[in-house]
Formats: C-alpha cells, structure tokens, sequence
C-alpha cells in the first residue's frame, strides 16, 4: 500500500463536522490500497461542496461544469483509457443537472468509478432540496415539503442493470474504503452512493439519522440476482443498507472498440498511408 | 462544340432515388474531368415531399451554383410544374413519358420499356449518359461503386437495363442541347462536399475524438468520421445530448487528444455553457457549426447565415475564440486543419461557422498534398516545463504549458472556477485580474495568425461586394459577370470572420465608391460587426433569408433593384 | 452634529452571525429614516473564509457605495488585517477585546462579559446602538422582528444581553467618531436589495409562474418570490435544471400566466435554446440573469458585467428582444415590471441583466403607489379575433392576436418549426421569408419604447463618463465630485442596453470633449455595442474585472491615473 | 362518444406504411372516448417524426424543442390545471435529449399523460440509434451496431414508482386505445410507450417481430405489485409485455399547492390588497 502522504494535506473550505471530510482520507485509502500513486489516477468533478473534494487530493484534476463530470470523465476515458478515472461530485450535480448523464453513463459502461456525496441537498447554493432529499423535506424553497418522490439512484441504476452499484456512509469509514476500492477494481462504471450528513442544511438526515438506520449486508447477499438486488435498492427508511446493491459483467464500453486495442488514442499518430487509402474513396 | 456551363436539377420525392441517380452521376461526371458545383435542396421529411438535386457542370472551373436550370430531370410531375420557371430558353425536360404536361423541350422517355420500379435509376443514368454525351463505362463504374459494395448480384441485370437505355437514347438521336463540351483537365480530383471536407481535415490534422448528437446539417461530419474510425484510430461517440457530446470532446481534449464536435443552431446553443468551460480551463476544442435557418427548430434542412453573433458570442465570461468560415470545399478541409491548430496553439475553443448550403454542396477538389500536411502536437514535452509543474502558469503570450495527466509524473489540474496558476480553486481577486489577463493575452496571438479575406478585383472600384463563408462563389461570380459588362467592381470575401483585423481590409471599404454587403440573413450580423471594428457603416445590403443559398443571379438582381437598406 | 456619511463595514468568517447582525442593523437604520446602500461580500463556501457586509449610511439620499471605511466592524482578527488599508483617518475599529492588534483607533469590547457565544450578535448590536447612536427601541424591535418567528422564547434573554450592552457603552464613554447624525426625513421606507425588488415587482405585475435552478447571485428572487406564493397566488418550482426551467416558464406562458426565471450566467447558457424557442414561438418570457464572474463557474460569489454581448445574442436565428439593466433598485422594481409588459405587448423574451453588487445590494426605498401599479393582461378576447384564428396572423406591427389554449373554442397552435400563420409546421420558403418579416417588425415597437439613458451634468462637458446598470451610482456620485472641483462634468447612465436609439444619446457623446466608457468587464462590451449602432468610438475606458462592484472612488481613481485604453 | 372527425384530417409527412399511421387514429379515439373536444385538450411535443403527430390533430398544440416537451407540458399544466395535457414524441426526443426531464416528470407526478412513439431509432435525422435501439443494432453511427445497454423507460418508471405505466403496440389498435384512455383518466404522470415500426430505418424491429413477441398481460395481471411490476417491465426479447405494467396512487403535483385549490392560476388576479400586506414585511 503507497504512502498516504502522497495525497496531500490541504486546507477545505467545508464546513466543521461535514460529511465530507469522512470521505476525503477514504478516497485516500481506497487509492493507497489500488495502488493508484497520484499521477496514475485522473479525478473529475462538477461544481457543489462535494465537487470541491479532488482538489483537497493530489492527483490530476478536471474540475467542471456542474452536472457534467460524467461526460467530461468519459471523454478522458476514452481518449486514454489506460488512465484510471474516477469522478467525485454531490447528489445535486450528479443525479439533478446531471442526470441525463448518468442514465446513459450506466448504459454506456465506460470504465469510470462515479463517487457520489450524496447529502441529500443543494449545500453549496444553502440548502434547497436535491433530487435525493426525502418527502416532505422542507427547504426555503420548498416551504411546504418537497412534494416530488426523492430520485433513487440505485433503483435507477440496478433497474438499468448497471455494472457496480453500491452504497456507503460516510461515518463507516473501513466499509466506505472497501466500497471505494472494489468500485475501482471493477471494470465497467462503478457507482458508489455515499451517504454524507450536511451538518449546515441538513437538519433531518443526520449523522445520527443515517447511523441508526444503515446495516451492511451480510455476507450471503448475492449482488448478482437482479430481482433481489431490485428491492435491496428500494428498501429506504427505518433500515438502510450499505454494500454491493448489484453487479454486472458487460464489456467496458472500451473494450468493443477494435482501434483501442494496441494502444490508447493518446499515444496513436496519424497514419499517412492509411489517410491516403482514405482519400481514394472519394474518389 | 457541347455546353461550357450546364446546370442540371434532378427533382422529386424523397425515396424516388433522386439522391442516387445524383450521387452516381456526380462522381462520373468529377471522374470525367468535369467541375461540378453541387445544391442540394431537401424536406424535412424521409419520403415524399419535394426535393432537388442541382449539379452545375463545367469543363472549366466553377465556383458557385447557379439558379437558372438547363436540364430537368423531373421524377415527378411536381417537379416539371415548380421548376419550369427556372428553365433557360434552350433547355431540356426529361421525364417519365407516363407524366403528363410538356411542350418540345421535353423529352418523354419510355422507362417502362427498359427497366422495372426498381431499376429505373440505373435507366435514368443510361440515358442521362446519352444526352449529356458521357464515357458509359465511366458512368457505369461509378455505377458499380455506388451498388457494388451493397448488391455485387445485381451487376448484370443493372448492366443490361444501363445498356438498353443508352441504346434507347442512341437510337432515337435525341436533341443535343445538353450535351457538354469535352473535359480537357482529366487530373484526378476528389468528389467532396463541404462536411466530408471538414471531417477529412480535420482527420488529416490528427483528430481523434468527436462527439456529436445527430443533427442536420450536420451530421455527415461524425459519419464520415466515423467510417474511417477503424482505419484511423479515432473514437467517434454518439452522446445523449449535445451538453454531453462539447463536455466529451473537452475531457478528451484534456487527456490529450484533439477533439471536436460538429452541430447546427439549435445543439450549439446548448453546448454555449461548454464553450465557456473550455475557455476558462484553456482546453483545445474544435467546434463546427452547420448552420441552418431558426429561430429554434426552423426549417432544419435548409441554409442561412443567422448565427454569426450568436457564436461569436456564446458563453458567458469573456475568453478568447477564432471563428473560420470558409468560403469553398477546399477551404473547408484547410481550414478544418487551421482550427485544430489554433484550438492545441492557444488552448481555447476555435469554431468552423458553415452552412447546409456548402455542408451539402460537392465539388471536384484537387487532391491533397498528404506529406506536407502536418499534424497536431498535442500539449508540451514535460521534461522541459519548469518544476513545480503549474497549468495556468503566467506567461507573456498568455500561452501556458500544456501537459497531459497520467502522461508523466506532473499532475494535470484544470479548474472552471477562476484558479490559481496551479490549476486549483481561488477566490483571491487579485489572481482573478491577472488570470482574466492571461486569458486575453491569448487574443493578440490569434489577431496575428488571422487569414486576411480575399479582395478580387479592381482598385478603386464603384462597387465593391462584401461577404463572407459560404457566399464566396455567389459574389465572385457575379462581380466578375459585372466585370464583363465594362463595371469596376471588386470583391471582398472573408473566411475568417473572428479577429476581425481592420488593417486588413478598412482601406478597400474606404477606397471603393459603393460598398454592398451580401449576406445570408436578415439582420445584416456581419456588416454590423464590421461597424463595431471599424466603424465603417455599410448602408446597402443584400441579404437572404429564405432557406436558399445566395446565387450569382440573386446577387445580380438584387444590384439591379437596388440592393436595400439596412432594417 | 454627528457622520452625514459614514461607511460601516462589518467583516468575518461566514457563519459567524455577520449576516445576522448586519440585515438587523440594516433594518433599524431603515427604520430610522436613514439612507443606506449596502455591499456584501462573500465566498463560494458556507462556513469560514472572509465576508464582509458594508452599509454606507447617511441622512440624506446617497446612491452608490464606498471603497473607504470609516467604522469597522471586525468579528475576526483576519478583518482588521485585510481591512486596514482601506480604513478613513478619522475611523474607528470594533472588535472583541481577546483579537490581538489595534492602536488608538480601536475599541476593544469584553463581550464575554455580557454576552455568551450564541449571543454575542445581540451584544454586537447593542454596542453598535451605542456608537452610532441610534434609538435603542428601534434596534431592539428590529432584532425581535428577526428573531421572533423563530425563536419567541428568547426575547427575555435578549433583551438582558442587550441592554448590558448598551449600558456597557454608555458608561465607557465611548468614542463618538462614528455617531450619526440624526435622520431627518422620517417617511416610511422599505428595506429592499435588487432581487427582492425585481420580485416584488414581477409580483406587482402580475407574474403567476416562475421556474429556477439554484444559482448564486439569483437564488434569492425565487425565494422571495416562493415566500409569497400562497398569499400571492403562484407557482414557482424548482425544476430538475435550467433548460427544464425555461422551458417549463414557456410553457406557462403559452397557457395564459405571466412567466419569469432567473438564473446566471452558467445556468442562462443553458436556456439559450429556450430563448430562441420563445423567440420563434412568440411566447413572452422574463429572463432575468444576475452577472457574475466568468468564464464557467467562475467566481460564483462576486459581481461583474461580463455578460451583456452574450445576452443580446444569444439563442440561434434572429428576433427581437429588449434588454433592460437596473441601475437602482427602485428600478429594479420597475423594469422588472415594465419587462413583463414588453414581454407580453411583443410576444418575445425579454431580458433584466443585474448583477451581484445590485442583487444583494439593500437600499432604503420609497414605498410603491400600489393603486397607480397595472397589471399585464394577458392575451385577446377570444371574441375580438377574426376568425378563423390564426395564432401568428400576419399584421403591420408584427403582433398577432395572442388567445390561451382551453379558453376559448379556438385552437391556438405554436410551433418550434417555421410556421404557417395558423401554427403549423411549413417548409414553405414564400411563408419563411414573411414570417421573419413579421417577427422582426417587431422590432420597431420595442424600439418606440426605448427609455433614453439618463443623461446627467454640464451640457457641453469637458469630460463625459458614459456607463449602463448597477454602475449608475457611483458614476454619477463620482461626476458630482468632480463637479465640485470645478470640473464641466456629466454622465450618461443606460438602463436599457438593447435596443439602442443613437438619437437618445449620440448627440451626448458628440459634444463632450472626452468620453470616457465604465464598465465592468474586460473587454468594454457596450462600448463596441455603442459603435456598433453609431460608429462612436469611445477611446478611453474603465473596466472592473476582479470581482468587485464599481465604486466612485475607483473612477476617480482611474481618471487621475489617466483611464486605459481599449483592449 | 365524441364524433371522430371533430379531430379534422390531414395529411402527414410520414412515409407510407409507418407505424406512426397506427397511433393517430388511436389517439383520436381515446380523445373522443375521453370526451375532450378539440380546445379541451392540449398536445405538446418535441422534434422528430413523432412530435409532428399533433399536427395532424385539430388540438390546441405547442409544437417544442426535441427532448423538451415534458417541461413546457409541466408549465401549461401548472398555469391551468383544469386543462389536459398531453405530450407525444419519439423515443429519442422523450428519453435521449429528454432524459433527465422524464426522470423529473416521474417523481413531480404532475397529471400528464405522456405519449412515446417508441420506434427504437431516430427517424427524422435519418436512423442513428436511439436509446431504446437494442445491443448490436446497425447503423451508418453505430456500424458494429450499438455498444450501450438499450433504455428501458418502463424499468426506470417502474422503479422510480411512476404513477402509471403501460406499454402498448402500434400495430393493435384497440389494446392501444384503451392504454391511451386509461393513461388519460389516471390522475399523475401516465406514461404509454408504444412500440411503433419504423419502416424506413428499423429493419429489424419490423411489424413482424414486435407481432411475434408482443403479449397483452392477463386480467389477473395485478399492477399494483411493484416486484412483479418491476420483473414484467424488464420482460423484453422473446416475449413483450402489453399493457399496464404498474400503478400508483400518489397525489398529483398539482394537488399539493393551496393557492390552486380554487382557481388555475391562469384565472388568478393580482390581489392588491395582500400585495399591500406583502410589502410590509419589508418596512
Ligand atoms: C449550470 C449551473 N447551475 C447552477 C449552479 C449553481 N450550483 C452550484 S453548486 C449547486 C448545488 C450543489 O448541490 P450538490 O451537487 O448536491 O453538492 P453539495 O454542495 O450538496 O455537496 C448548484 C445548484 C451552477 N454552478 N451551474
Ligand atoms: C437540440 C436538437 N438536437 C438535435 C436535433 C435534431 N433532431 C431532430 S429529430 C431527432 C431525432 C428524432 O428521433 P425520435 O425522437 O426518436 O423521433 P422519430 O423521428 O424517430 O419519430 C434529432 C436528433 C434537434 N432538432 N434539436
Ligand atoms: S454545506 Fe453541508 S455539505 Fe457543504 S460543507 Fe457545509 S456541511 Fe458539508
Ligand atoms: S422515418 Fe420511420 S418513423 Fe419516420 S415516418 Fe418514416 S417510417 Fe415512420
Ligand atoms: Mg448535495
Ligand atoms: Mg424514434
């Protein structure tokens, strides 16, 4: 396992007792531990209190738009797909503004592990609801409740079958790491929900809240039987369960394309003699 | 003896096998040695409707398409009834003999005699070879070429349907009126049009990536990368929206491949918070607007000028861009290459501003000079940037080093909030200042490396004709008819329509006597922002707007009425 | 006796009670009858960093804020350090006797001695009470006004803290450099920043539906609205991103409601489409896009005019459009209003561009003539229209009858699509051209309801300082001040920015012997706008880009320095 | 019944033997049999071969941006809630350029019904994949046929608890109907996917093979139960599931707001004497 010094030690700009900063030394392990040294990993993230998280790591980053991590991660990826990418960004940025993205993300299969602070509300613009927040979560925007149904990510993603569903808290640190790096090691995208209490705008889903009612599960959980994985991502509320929801094995997305099999694009020139070739179909 | 200049419209529905006919009698005819300037006019609609296919024909070379039509080829009725009042004097009308209407310039053909429903295209051609006076092994190849790939079965049944018809139209000595002079330059040309073009450019310049969500005019940029991907090596991906496929190429650009996306009006405008993403965190993008003519959805299958402004200023914040609007086939290839060159140079978006009208239109292009095109050298050598390595480190140009993550030990961080020069998140207001002035030191780059326009003609002329992209032919073409007629008159045709350098063409719009400025739009964007750089009103205007490509004749007429004034 | 002008600023890290403290000074001050004109500053974080709210504060009607500090308010060591240097000789610092620092301009107050850390914010306020010699009740009322709502079991302990505190200051003798002098106009005013206004005067004119997607510096023109929802009779939604937010406003506003968003610059990019939906479909709209630092996400917290090109351009193909930019916020009631009307009369989007300073700037307001106040009727009399109805009949002002779907027997169809008058999709090319023919007469109506920019000062200066929105008070503020040395001075001030009536203003600019541009962007926006409509060229230029709001001392500033050339 | 010429007729730009000739006869009936006269009823669409199908009704219409019907739909519906709404559009248009608007639209559970003329491909722009086109589908932009995972819009639905969500088939005329007039009466978000043959660029989902595959659900078929709901909606190959896949009972969207309890806002005057009360919260 490398160094953890190797990550850096940076000053944040999140608020004392977040969430966050749970999860920030876990990325840090579940790196160590993938053997994964600072210039070997390539982060991506959107805009939102979580997005800001990459930059407190030393490692290479492209640090977004909000809600467009996916895509931009996918472009990496694809570009030079010997480059471990992982994207890390709120409930808000990947599953509100980005959630066409995350939708064909599942499908497309890209090797990415997609690192979701899923706090349960928009922190960074001071707490409206985000897809995730529960009914009835009142907000200043939502003075009566939220009256929409909370968005299930992992519903969402075992329903489309996705390659590596899992979900962590973020005050469960060995397991977080554990997720984390199985989600790395998995081939395809990776999807690891992380609960993380905001302690500025989320007075209901709190440390305390999230603690008393997650459970991991056992060990004779099969996270390949879709239809039990199904209703093990619905079950929300008095129990909630951590671990691997579901898993697949389809091809990475790269994995299809023929051109990426010798080499990355990053490292192909232009064939001259091929372009020649070409040009003679116009002709 | 044969016609010098011959414009031949194929119309009919969609589905008819107008599309086919004309493709296989355009890359005869470029294989013949002929020039060919292609419009293509089509519905919003997979079948039926009415579409057209025109290929102006010359010995010579040409430049533009021309409105007035020689030789009709009418798949329908519908087509002899709209296109009549195009037709030349002594032009020709051929047709189905089962079709109704026609005076003596039609020329009624028994297709029934020689081909089926479903061979009739291949008879189409068999006469059309007749009556235009081409190789029929020429045209019968291309023939092959076209099908062979799809029904290498079909080869003998389409030869002898494709021979009966030529024996037909031999037998019948039928008017020569259409027939074309010989082509004397028999050197080997490309068949193009303006969006293969820019994909082969672009290719040849080192693309490796592109993204796009389907979009006409569009979309036979990605397709034709695409085609060539296995061959290439390059990853063309098919996003789930038009924010995905800009925010793919810029995350590929960012690993280190030059990359781009291709779209028309309405894609573009949700890609504009991309564009500003690529301008702040400084990453190379090659973006190729189509345009078509809106606003919002529009008429999706036409052309118009109408989004000049709207791309010069896309995205919020102010960062440096180019836009090159290329005026020919040929410049479409080139300047495809240029951008991609600008975009790695000065790390910032550089957009290809074109139109249906040249995305669609085929030409006979010189081939290319394959070993001197050079190719994109993607970021800087990371043994040679100073330690610690710093992203946005400051610079004269504004220009900073560019290294790749993963590519070696420095790491790579790009921000969209203002940063620091190491790439990280700042709200420090004096690093802000100073990043928003390296940003712009950039522009001064790109005002050095802007490709004048092109001044054709007189002097001092009394009329002096102004446009720009795609209308290039249309304007040459009908200064140069004014020429003839004893007129000065001169040309100024920009192909690259940001930076504008006033130093390079004020002096033409200050030494002519009347200046015209002829654009497709309604608005008069162009001659506006030559105010803006200038201050150099121009008060006479000939503007299209109507989904039709600008042609030397509505140039001419429009001169003729008095070209209007500004709205 | 006592300050006619003073300039409080209170500074710390956010979530140290500095907002607290500041809106329930504010709010007493207001009550107090002062004038007061409010800056605030913050960081894209909610705890720590270093915020600072400053309250400028007179007697008599003061329009734009100060740079120079006379009374600080310092919650944490950090604030005395950064905020020093820009402290008036005769000013005073506030702080807690533990910071370390000071010299004879400090007062170091123990308020561990009368306060504990929940309440400290309370005994900040009865100090502040003491100093600035304000009425003790109208603070207090004004900090249970606060608090109450939310915490009416604490009046008793506040009310303890409070008065120890003030007790304490009045026994200590304390400095009296910072009292004011006592307010004299005791009209009743509102205490009001830019967005609430923009709020309240959509609410005024009827607005009914707002969407929004979170974004600073615009959130808070949702929230205010979504506060008087149920009162008011409105729906306003959080939708799942910006393109659904304006999409769902159109939607709303085709089916009969006045309909608004509000956003910045990232999330306007992503409403471009939208805009130019609106503009082709005829459907009124209010965008109202709060300027913040660019490009991308930028600095999320700060202010700048960076986006006014992007603005006038943006969405594919052309339409008409108006652009109005607040430069008070009583304007900003009133444009919000007056958009709304345009937005309705011209079937068109419609653009209020502010920015961070005037959003969260809070001003002491005149109450409204709530009966003089119309609202926007939406729509014609389904019985009035010739029939049959034809949702885009072409007229000679480019209006057509607007009738509301379900409310009436007539259909009303719209289309994204070039459209035939009924709304139906067409590919008929005749159609096109007179359907951009109409939509673009428009035009000439918005253009008839241009409000001329305010012109200020000597009539023929030596110096003229021309700007355009929230930069309007301390233009102005500096103008007088060059006036009282002597200096044949005037400003023009543009609250509306598009479209522009050179007859308005280009005899201004011509018979000043010096024009001098601010702005607060990089690239000096509307001054290319400015000759882009006139030819003018402004040669000299102030330009802001860090982040922070035009002050009169940073014109003053600029012109002593001899103010920059263009860019 | 309504009278079925009410609806008018015109003519399309379809091409001859199009699935789509299917669905608008069906939607006529259901109009009439729902007994919305032509201004009763409001049709929003997006871009594509599909959304042009209002156009061919004699409805009230506003005719979008593709991928942005839903969110004009929710607007209308909002600003007067006494009127039917009703979006039809394509596959592409509803669940590619429009997917994160349908993950909305789902969970605000505003009274919509939804129309998808599901053809598996992007028609208008002349047959790239679309996101419910199947793995390995040829075209000229996917030539080693498609990579991703095809959407499946009813296992998103269904797992997100959609209000109600059927599946119908072009080619079955009255099952069609009836799924369209249910959708119609059922109050929330209703959903109809319709498979419908594209002729022209679907070779291979053709009128044959959803025909051999398709299946009405039986009566004793319970809705209700969401497990069962869930492994019947990702039934797909073989055997295709018709009908109505699941339903729920949640309230309305529009039903949360008390200022709509009386009126549609479109009817609403400003009130100024609680303007007046308003603006005292702000002396
Ligand atoms: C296009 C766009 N819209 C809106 C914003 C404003 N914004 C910044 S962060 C944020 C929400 C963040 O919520 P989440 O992703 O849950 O992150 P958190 O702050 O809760 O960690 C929003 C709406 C933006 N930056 N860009
Ligand atoms: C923003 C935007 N992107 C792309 C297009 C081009 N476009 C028009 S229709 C269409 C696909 C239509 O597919 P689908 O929704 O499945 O409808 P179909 O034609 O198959 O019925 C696309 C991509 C557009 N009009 N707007
Ligand atoms: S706002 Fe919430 S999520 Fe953001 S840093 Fe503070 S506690 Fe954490
Ligand atoms: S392209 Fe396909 S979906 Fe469109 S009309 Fe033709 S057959 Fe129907
Ligand atoms: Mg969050
Ligand atoms: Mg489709």
């Amino acid at each position: 396992m490398l160094d953890l010094a190797i990550y850096g030690d940076y000053e944040t700009a999140w608020c004392p007792g977040c969430g966050n900063f749970r999860i920030l030394p876990a990325v840090k392990k579940a790196l160590a531990a993938s053997n994964l040294a600072p210039h070997q990993v390539t982060f991506v993230s959107g805009i939102g209190q979580a997005a800001k998280a990459p930059h407190y790591l030393n490692v290479n980053l492209f640090n977004g738009l909000h809600g467009r991590s996916l895509p931009v991660a996918t472009g990496a990826r694809l570009a030079n797909h010997t480059q471990p990418v992982i994207v890390e960004s709120g409930d808000g940025c990947s599953y509100g503004e980005g959630g066409n993205h995350f939708l064909a993300a599942i499908r497309r299969n890209v090797d990415l592990t997609m690192l979701v602070h899923n706090n349960q509300v928009y922190g960074l613009t001071k707490g409206q609801a985000s897809p995730t927040s529960d009914e009835g979560f009142v907000t200043k925007a939502q003075p009566h409740g939220v009256y929409a149904m909370p968005f299930n990510p992992l519903a969402v993603a075992v329903a489309l079958q996705a390659n590596f569903v899992a979900r962590a808290f973020a005050g469960l640190e060995d397991h977080l790491v554990e997720m984390i790096k199985q989600a790395i090691a998995h081939p395809g995208f990776a999807l690891v929900d992380i609960l993380q209490p905001c302690v500025s705008f989320n007075k209901v889903n709190t440390f305390g809240w999230y603690k008393n009612r997650c459970y991991t599960l056992p060990d004779s959980y099969d996270p390949t039987d879709w239809p039990t994985a199904m209703v093990k991502a619905h079950e929300w509320g008095d129990k909630i369960p951590l671990g691997v929801i579901y898993k697949n094995n389809r091809l990475p997305f790269e994995a299809h394309f023929a051109c990426l099999q010798d080499m990355p694009l990053v490292r192909q020139p232009v064939a001259k003699a091929k372009f020649q070739e070409l040009l003679a179909h116009f002709q | 003896m044969g016609r010098h200049d011959l414009n031949l419209l194929i119309g009919g529905e969609a589905g008819q096998g107008l599309v086919t006919i004309a493709m296989i009698l355009t890359k005869a005819l470029v294989r013949s040695g002929y020039f060919i300037v292609v419009t293509q006019s089509y519905q919003s609609r997979i079948r039926g409707g009415h579409n057209t296919f025109a290929i102006r024909i010359s010995p010579a070379e040409i430049i533009a398409s021309r409105a007035q039509v020689d030789f009709l080829v009418a798949l329908n009725e519908e087509t002899i009834q709209r296109h009549r009042p195009e037709m030349s004097d002594a032009g020709l009308v051929l047709v189905d003999e089962r079709f109704a209407g026609g005076n003596d310039q039609v020329l009624k053909v028994p297709f029934q005699e020689f081909a089926t429903d479903r061979s009739v295209n291949v008879a189409y051609l068999g006469i059309l070879t007749q009556l235009l006076g081409l190789d029929e092994a020429v045209v019968f190849q291309a023939l092959e070429d076209y099908f062979g790939a799809k029904k290498p079965e079909m080869t003998a049944a389409n030869q002898a349907v494709f021979t009966k018809a030529v024996q037909w139209a031999e037998e019948k000595h039928l008017p020569e009126t259409v027939r074309l002079a010989p082509a004397t330059d028999r050197r080997e040309r490309l068949m193009l049009n303006g969006n293969e073009a820019i994909a082969l450019g672009a290719i040849s310049a080192g693309v490796k990536f592109c993204a796009f969500y389907p979009m006409t005019p569009s979309t036979s940029i990605p397709l034709t990368l695409q085609a060539a991907a296995d061959t290439m090596g390059l990853v063309v991906e098919q996003a789930e929206d038009e924010i995905a496929a800009i925010n793919m190429a810029i995350g590929a650009s960012y690993a280190g491949v030059p990359a781009m996306v291709a779209t028309s009006g309405g894609g573009f405008a949700l890609m504009v918070e991309g564009v500003s993403l690529a301008g702040m965190t400084e990453t190379p993008v090659l973006i190729v607007v189509a345009q078509r003519p809106g606003p919002a959805t529009g008429l999706p299958t036409r052309t118009e000028q109408g989004d000049l402004e709207f791309v010069l200023h896309a995205g919020h914040g102010e960062f440096p861009r180019a836009i090159l609007a290329p005026g020919t086939v040929e410049e479409c290839f080139h300047l495809s290459r240029q951008a991609l060159f600008l975009a790695e140079k000065y790390q910032t978006p550089i957009f290809l501003l074109t139109d249906q009208f040249l995305a669609d239109s085929y030409r006979a292009v010189a081939p290319f000079d394959i070993d001197s095109l050079e190719t994109v050298k993607v970021g800087n050598d990371p043994a040679m940037v100073p330690e610690p390595y710093r992203r946005y480190a400051f610079t004269e140009s504004g220009i900073s080093p560019r290294l790749l993550p993963g590519l070696s030990e420095h790491l790579v961080v790009c921000d969209s909030d203002e940063h620091t020069p190491d790439g990280h998140i700042t709200e420090d207001l004096t690093v802000r200042r100073q990043m928003v002035d390296k940003r712009l030191r950039k522009a001064a780059g790109l005002r050095a490396e802007v490709s004048p326009p092109a001044y054709v003609g007189h002097v001092s002329p009394d009329l002096l004709l102004v446009t720009w992209g795609s209308n290039r032919g249309a304007v040459l073409e009908a200064a140069a008819t004014l020429k003839t007629k004893g007129q000065k008159v001169a040309a100024l045709c920009f192909s690259q329509v940001w930076p504008l350098i006033p130093e390079h063409f004020l002096d033409y719009l200050l030494s002519a006597r009347e200046v015209v400025m002829v654009e497709g739009n309604a608005l008069g964007q162009m001659a506006r922002l030559i105010r803006r750089e200038t201050g150099f009103e121009i008060r006479r205007h000939i503007r299209r707007y109507d989904g039709l490509p600008i042609t030397p004749e509505y140039v001419l007429q429009a001169l003729a009425s008095g070209a209007t004034a500004a709205r």
